[in-house]
């Protein structure tokens, strides 16, 4: 242990653990937390301008799985989110109620009270009640193999107290529980799923839910049909709760390539393409009639991760040194053409829900100066001895390293380049650095097992700012802490994070962290990711677009509905023709704007055209496909048997 | 016997010579032998063809075909043509070193299998049989998404071995039936007969002799291979860092080419694929119906 | 061990090809069955001799040939075949198997008991000249690489000057002269007459003491197979050579040969020296052969047409009980009851018949 | 008998060796490890539940005693058994194949037995050198340039899938021409590139045949072209076809593999694609066996035709 690192810790522990403490007594004192929440109602159309519609929604993969407690994949968990509700949801940063209407803490913070809204009813319906919730919670808290045991491993036990209240008790408290666990808990009805836990018991991990059957949920869409690898279907739920939704019909296709996911939209065929864009299409898309854009922000950090236990990544200099090498800017622009935001050495994102722990002032802690990286490497005693162009380690030896970038993101193949480029440019002799490109299933062991020097890696953060304790605890207590970080005030802080209610505190803490990290520079973010939606304006209206999330999302499946021109249920004279008229619209891409950022405004020229579409007949209500025979079996043998029959006669004709 | 044959037989150019009069007869060969010879003098001369450095960004990215981007330029501003002629550096590499190392494990397989005949035949020909009957392109998908995975060597490397590993069957096929129908040759009878020891009779007797049909493999192999690290490639197996002609594909596809209408950027290097196989088909065509055109029974 | 004045001896020499069984038949257990191509033959090859085995093709005298010099694979052979070497070979192969002893004060070696890593001393003075010139011949090798790789073999000449001596008067002695010219020259530069003669120089520059010369002019065209006998006869008379010459021709059997045995379906029908078997055949099936060869007397020819033969070559699968050459012979049907039995039931052993004369039918016991 | 003993010894080496080599890539759940909601707890239960903590060798009786019920172990990424996976898929990829490789060959083997007939004429040059220069193009990208000009440029054809998305499967019009408007394209594609594959070989064969001293003796007889064909050289001309028919039909799941990727069909094919993207080694395990088992039987059922065929084979 170093003078440093003994001194770092008195700190702590003579100054921040006693004011902490006092804190903690202030919060015992005051008793029980009331959380905050806001309404949905606020986003939510009063009247849907059409009714009915099928609206086409494409995603690049298909879910893994429709059984939500095993559900890996965020398309798994975007397939099921029509289906399901939640107690509380994000929706554009803010915590949202949904089917909880309050909720409140014990003083000691081990009982958690919820009381949640009566009337709501499953898809088959029975009325979902306080018992679904609990039992939900239960299955989280109790079986490992969920892949929500972590945000619930807190958890105690959850009681329904009465038809509406749910009780939720800890082991211990846990500050990010609600932002973790049940914003993004999904309730799952108990007289499905639980006879299913009674006959598999942990066998219920590799079940794959009866579809339509047991895929019972309380969401405003039904699932009605899934074809693997080509679309799921689904129906509006025409008593949901909360609003009617307008469409009457959801398909959702799969669609790998974006070209392809592309030319859909540009041909109408689908209406939004939730997937990776690439910017260079953007221009083609707007000059698309009827075809616009959704730019918003991903959360998800893109850093140069340092094995920080590695010499000499061990020195904090010479990461601050790296840091300063690294022009963020420029990899915004060129590589990611814009579409993205420079990273903050906090590592915060200062988007989404994170935005309201996100510390401004360390924005600025670094820039690109090459001079300065030379200025630190002199003083660390790397210098080009042999005068060669390159730097040498201290003691002399030539020295390099290796940065790892995933193959499959062409982009950090790319950045990484960059970076490598840079530092072969510092003045005075530049710094070695290998960029090695292997498969992801190659570079993630090593990463994990430390066995790399420097990596480029993409991490999500978590709804709660407790996941910094995840990220930046000690190895190995923090286990997503793939840098190896380590610093005493950090292990306390992120500790802190986990326990402290307060909203303030909470806030106070993560600032601090983030100042830390600033100058300690485990990992520099290179760049948060701007995505982009393209969807058809000209035939659908009322897309939600947050700042942080796709245009594909709970309040769209809501509110989106058919232009009143396209609109197939106001009955119209005869067949229209309209004229093809262009209007231009202005739409003005959403930035987030930040100090010490320059402030980017694009303003997008989108043009519209009210093309005349073809009154489809009058709604059809879709029935659910009624389970039989496999359709596609049995046209692929008749296909068959037609096309061999023909090809005999063929022969024999000969 | 005309005074030039006679010349090539004292300078030993005998098999040179003779293969070049199987050009001269063969216009399709020729036309094969006169591709190939262009394509290998323009990977060789690659640096002095190609207008920029295909590492570098030279220009604004995706610009279309102009007087100074006669193809336009990447997604990072590289120039297309000169990536193009570079291109062929690669994927020349790749498809040589696969050929030849496949070649070089079917021949061994095939040597051993037929020369030693018995119990060593069977088992390794029953191993033959069981690489055959897998689906070639799929299994060195398996193969390559196995191997990328396993090392932190290069990827190009780990490519070249899987398209290596499911070359080799059907020369391993070919050699031993060659060495089969050698070894009933009554001039292996004559020497074991003066008691030349086998070794040496593999190596004297046998193995000049399967020569022709191992110089065929390759050539023929060569374009397969190029072909196969193009479908790797296409389908995300290939190594980003390489640029072969199969990864100019690949990245047009990934940065939406056909979206933009972009066809000077996935045409091009498709056209150089099928060109540089065509070369290597013709050869082979030419220099098989030579050699012996009831020998072969596999290809791609 | 039945006289001594021989240099190859075969003793009851067997060859039978297994017929290869399916996968069902191996299950059942159903008898292997084989193709007889040699059964049961015994003759012998005296010092300085020419034997000839003559009969129709598939008779399985290319079969004999090789098995005496142990070239058989795949194949289960019976009986044996005793050599006689020179004394450093018999030492040589008596150090390193001595199982294969068969009579130490004359030398006599079993060979079928040599194992086959020891058979390379052997190999040296017991050598073989293939009929096809063309295929014995290796494409990508010079003359005088053929010809180099029995000395460096067999370590013959230790310097190089040394083996091309041997090689040019191994060339010379086949009448392929200038030596020098021919010893650069590949293969397929030569005509078919000149192959084999460097095929007869590869077995000589051994210094053998006895060559299998299967049908060595067969292949070639009538007006260079002089050459070629040329050379064999030669060798006979110079340097003694003794031969086991394999033909399908009677009449250069005769010419050649100082004696004859015929062959049929595997089994020596009749033997006898050349003049006596020319002109006095006994077996009906040496008649029939004989009844074959072209004679510029339309007389005799006319007289030898009397003994024709009926059929064809039936395979050796499956042979029939009794003489083999019964379903053929002219003679059984004209035979009397009891001699009709014994073609029916045995098989008639070969047999002395007048001194040197020995044939294998009931007619003559 | 034979056939069938090393058609099955054959069937479980591949089955061991695809079995080792995807284990050789490693943790399958080793990603997990980065996602924000598991924690290593959750890791080693899930890794429990799949028995991935067992030793290798356990894990291959488990996977052969699964493979005698029908099974092919799980896929980590669909979390259902891959038999079920695969099957769902398998529909798609029969009824693209079955027909294209019928069609093909019937196509490759009139023309491919006029082309021998009429060697050396102008059209048998022309269609030679064109179909040399259509084989030695990447098959991947021969399907884009396709979609790109049917699809994109003139917008004949779909640019996705086997139906149009939210188009239930029924027995009516309606469905079967959605179907089949999806279908023309990959089958077009697939048949296309076989029939120029598999005419050289019919032609070689067809030349070899021409050759022989009957089809002389025939033509000397003075019997009329027809019946030549028709009797001499199409009967003996279809036993080297048939030989090779199973290597062809190797060859085509390889094409399918790539059509299925380019025209997003939801086959087999475009599972391998798929369960590559997704790391899912247990799925691509399933799809390597299953495609591989498919085509030892089939070389096993071309090698009973050829035995019908040919009087002079004969299998215990």
């Amino acid at each position: 242990m170093s003078l440093r690192n003994i001194i770092a810790f008195l700190v702590v522990a003579l100054v921040v653990l006693p004011s902490l403490g006092y804190l903690a007594g202030v919060a015992h004192a005051q008793g029980g937390l009331k959380i905050t929440a806001e309404s949905y109602d606020r986003w939510l159309l009063k009247e849907c301008p059409c009714e009915g519609g099928k609206l086409v929604i494409a995603l690049p993969s298909e879910p893994n799985t429709f059984n939500w407690f095993v559900a890996g994949s965020t398309w798994s968990i975007l397939v099921l989110n029509p289906l399901y509700d939640r107690l509380v949801r994000i929706v554009n940063g803010t915590l949202t109620w949904e089917v909880a209407t309050s909720m409140e803490y014990s003083s000691d913070y081990k009982v958690l009270t919820i009381k949640i809204r009566d009337g709501i009813k499953w898809h088959d319906g029975k009325e979902l009640t306080a018992e679904d919730v609990a039992f939900t919670i239960n299955v989280l808290a109790k079986y490992g193999w969920t892949y929500y045991h972590g945000y619930f491993a807190s958890v105690d036990r959850a009681e329904a107290v009465d038809k509406y209240t749910v009780k939720v008790y800890f082991k211990s408290p846990d500050a990010g529980f609600i932002y973790n666990g049940l914003a993004s808990m999904n309730i799952l009805p108990k007289h499905i799923w639980e006879p299913l836990l009674k006959e598999k018991g942990d066998g219920l991990a590799k079940y794959a839910p009866k579809i339509p059957d047991e895929l019972v949920g309380s969401g405003p869409f039904k699932i009605v049909e899934y074809r693997p690898g080509q679309y799921v279907k689904y129906v509006a739920n025409k008593d949901y709760w909360l609003k009617k939704p307008c469409v009457n019909e959801l398909v959702i296709v799969f669609i790998r390539e974006s070209n392809v996911a592309l030319l859909a939209v540009q041909k109408g065929e689908v209406h939004a393409y939730y997937g990776w864009v690439t910017a260079e299409v953007v221009p083609q898309l707007l000059s698309t009639p009827g075809v616009s854009i959704h730019v918003y922000t991903s959360p998800t950090f893109y850093h140069w991760g340092f094995n920080n236990l590695k010499w000499p990544f061990n020195i904090t200099e010479f990461r601050r040194a790296m840091a300063f090498a690294v022009n963020k800017e420029a990899i915004v622009n060129e590589i990611l053409m814009g579409y993205g935001i420079p990273g903050s050495p906090g590592v915060v994102p200062p988007v989404g829900i994170n935005a309201q722990w996100y510390n401004p002032n360390v924005q600025n802690a670094y820039y690109f100066d090459l001079n300065k990286t030379a200025e630190i490497l002199d003083k660390l005693g790397f210098k080009d001895v042999d005068g060669d162009g390159w730097r040498e380690a201290p003691d002399g030896s030539d020295f390099s390293f290796e940065i790892y970038p995933p193959a499959y993101d062409i982009i950090r193949v790319r950045a990484a380049q960059k970076i490598a480029e840079w530092l072969s440019q510092i003045p005075g002799g530049g710094i070695k650095a290998v960029v090695r490109v292997l498969d992801w299933k190659t570079v993630w062991p090593l990463i994990r097992d430390g066995k790399v020097d420097t990596y480029l890696l993409g991490s999500g953060p978590g709804n709660d700012i407790s996941w910094l304790y995840r990220r930046f605890h000690s190895w190995p207590g923090g286990t997503g802490n793939w840098a190896r970080f380590s610093d005493p005030e950090v292990d306390k802080l992120t500790e802190m994070l986990k326990t402290t209610f307060e909203p303030e505190k909470r806030k106070e803490i993560a600032w601090r962290i983030q100042e830390i990290l600033a100058e300690k520079v485990p990992i520099v973010v290179l760049y948060y990711r701007k995505m982009i939606n393209p969807y058809r304006s000209d035939t659908f209206d009322g897309w939600f677009k947050p700042a942080d999330g796709g245009i594909y999302n709970r309040l769209t499946l809501l509110n989106v509905y058919m232009k009143p021109e396209v609109c197939p249920v106001k009955p119209k004279p005869t067949t229209v023709i309209v004229e093809k008229k262009a209007t231009v619209v202005q739409t003005v891409v959403q930035t987030v704007v930040k100090p010490g950022t320059t402030v980017v405004q694009t303003v997008v020229k989108t043009l519209t055209t009210a093309t005349p579409v073809q009154p489809a007949p009058a709604t059809t209500p879709t029935t659910p496909v009624e389970k039989g025979p496999n359709y596609a079996l049995i046209a692929a043998i008749i296909v068959i048997i037609v096309v061999v029959a023909a090809a005999a006669l063929l022969m024999r004709r000969k | 016997m005309g005074v030039q044959a006679e010349l090539s037989e004292r300078l030993n150019l005998g098999a040179l010579y003779e293969m070049w009069m199987v050009f001269r007869r063969n216009k399709a060969a020729l036309t094969g032998l006169i591709l190939f010879t262009a394509i290998v003098l323009m990977a060789v001369f690659a640096p002095y063809l190609a207008p920029y450095n295909p590492y570098e960004s030279v220009g604004a990215p995706f610009q279309p075909p102009s007087d100074k981007h006669p193809l336009g330029t990447n997604d990072v501003g590289q120039d297309l043509l000169s990536e193009l002629i570079y291109g062929a550096r690669i994927s020349l590499f790749i498809g040589f070193v696969a050929a030849v190392v496949g070649t070089f494990i079917g021949t061994f397989i095939g040597l051993s299998a037929g020369y030693f005949g018995g119990l060593v035949d069977e088992a390794l020909m029953r191993f033959t049989d069981m690489w055959l009957s897998m689906p070639t392109l799929l299994f060195t998908i398996f193969l390559a998404a196995v191997i990328t995975r396993i090392g932190t060597f290069p990827m190009l490397y780990g490519i070249i071995l899987a398209i290596a590993l499911t070359a080799w069957p059907s020369v391993a096929r070919m050699v031993r039936s060659a060495v089969l129908s050698l070894k009933e040759s009554l001039y292996v009878e004559a020497a074991r007969a003066i008691g030349v020891p086998s070794r040496r009779i593999l190596v004297k007797h046998i193995l000049p002799n399967v020569a022709p049909i191992i110089i065929i493999e390759v050539i023929t192999r060569m374009a397969i291979a190029m072909l196969t690290e193009a479908s790797l490639s296409f389908l995300g197996l290939g190594d980003p860092t390489a640029k072969s002609w199969g990864m100019m594909i690949h990245y047009a596809m990934i940065r939406n080419a056909i979206t933009l209408g972009m066809w000077w950027w996935f045409l091009p290097p498709g056209i150089m694929i099928s060109l540089s196989v065509l070369a290597f088909m013709l050869m082979g065509l030419g220099l098989e119906e030579y050699f012996n055109p009831r020998l072969r029974y596999k290809e791609q | 061990m039945p006289g001594n004045g021989f240099v190859v001896r075969a003793e009851n020499l067997k060859v039978w090809y297994p017929v290869r069984r399916s996968f069902v038949e191996l299950i059942t257990r159903k008898p292997p069955l084989y193709v007889r191509a040699v059964d049961g033959i015994t003759f012998e090859v005296k010092p300085g001799e020419v034997f000839c085995l003559a009969g129709e093709s598939g008779c399985g005298k290319t079969t004999t040939g090789r098995a005496l010099l142990k070239l058989i694979r795949g194949a289960v052979i019976g009986g044996s075949v005793y050599v006689k070497p020179s004394r450093e070979v018999f030492e040589e192969v008596s150090r390193h198997a001595p199982e294969a002893v068969v009579d130490k004060d004359s030398r006599v070696i079993d060979v079928y008991r040599v194992p086959e890593k020891y058979m390379r001393p052997l190999r040296r003075e017991f050598q073989i000249v293939f009929q096809d010139p063309f295929g014995s011949l290796n494409p990508r090798m010079r003359v005088v690489e053929i010809l180099e790789e029995p000395l460096l073999t067999h370590n013959i000449g230790s310097t190089k000057e040394e083996r091309l001596e041997i090689i040019y008067r191994a060339l010379e002695a086949v009448k392929l002269i200038p030596p020098q010219e021919f010893a650069t020259r590949y293969p397929h530069q030569l005509s078919g007459g000149q192959r084999q003669r460097v095929a007869i120089a590869r077995a000589l520059v051994m210094n053998p003491r006895f060559i299998v010369a299967d049908e060595p002019v067969s292949m070639l065209d009538v007006s260079i197979r002089a050459e070629v006998l040329e050379v064999l006869d030669e060798l006979k008379q110079k340097y003694g050579l003794a031969q086991l010459f394999i033909t399908h021709d009677l009449a250069l059997a005769r010419h050649i040969c100082d004696r004859i045995a015929i062959m049929y379906l595997g089994k020596i029908v009749e033997e006898a020296s050349a003049d006596e078997l020319v002109f006095n055949p006994l077996h009906p099936y040496t008649k029939a052969l004989m009844a074959a060869i072209p004679d510029p007397d339309p007389e005799a020819r006319l007289k030898y047409r009397e003994v024709p033969i009926k059929g064809e070559i039936p395979t050796a699968i499956r042979l029939p009980p009794g003489c083999r050459f019964r379903p053929r012979c002219v003679a059984y049907d004209n035979a009397a009851k009891e001699i009709k039995r014994l073609c029916e039931t045995e098989d008639p052993g070969l047999v002395e018949v007048k001194p040197g004369h020995r044939v294998a039918c009931w007619l003559y016991k | 008998m034979y056939r069938i003993v090393t058609s099955i010894i054959t069937f479980f080496a591949v089955v061991t060796l695809v079995f080792f080599l995807s284990r050789l890539t490693g943790d399958p759940l080793a990603e997990l490890a980065n996602d924000p909601r598991i924690t290593p707890e959750v890791l080693e239960s899930i890794k429990r539940l799949f028995g991935l903590d067992k030793p290798v060798y356990v894990q291959y009786i488990d996977y052969l005693k699964n493979l005698f019920r029908g099974e092919l172990g799980f896929s980590l990424h669909y979390m259902r058994p891959v038999m079920d996976v695969i099957l769902e898929r398998l529909p798609y990829t029969l009824a693209l194949l079955v027909p294209s490789i019928t069609i093909s060959n019937l196509l490759a083997y009139r023309i491919g037995t006029e082309l021998a007939w009429r060697r050396g004429s102008r059209l048998e040059v022309t269609t030679l050198t064109l179909s040399i220069f259509l084989r030695s193009v990447p098959y991947f990208w021969l399907a884009i340039v396709f979609l790109y000009i049917f699809s994109v440029k003139l917008e004949w054809t779909p640019l996705y899938g086997a139906m149009s998305p939210g188009m239930s499967p029924g027995l009516n019009w309606e469905f079967i021409r959605d179907y089949l408007w999806h279908y023309v394209l990959p089958f077009f594609v697939l048949v296309f590139r076989e029939t120029i594959a598999f005419l050289f070989y019919v032609r070689s064969a067809m030349i070899d045949v021409l050759g022989e001293d009957y089809i002389v003796t025939a033509r000397a007889k003075g019997l009329p072209d027809k019946v030549i064909k028709r009797s001499y050289v199409a009967r003996n001309g279809i036993l080297p076809i048939v030989t090779i028919l199973g290597m062809r039909y190797a060859f085509l799941i390889d094409g399918a593999v790539l059509t299925e990727t380019v025209f997003s069909y939801p086959g087999t094919g475009r599972l391998v694609f798929e369960s590559i993207y997704n790391r899912d080694f247990w799925l691509l395990q399933g799809v390597v066996v299953i495609l591989a088992a498919s085509v030892i039987i089939v070389n096993f059922i071309i090698d009973l035709i050829y035995a019908v065929l040919d009087p002079r084979v004969k299998y215990g």
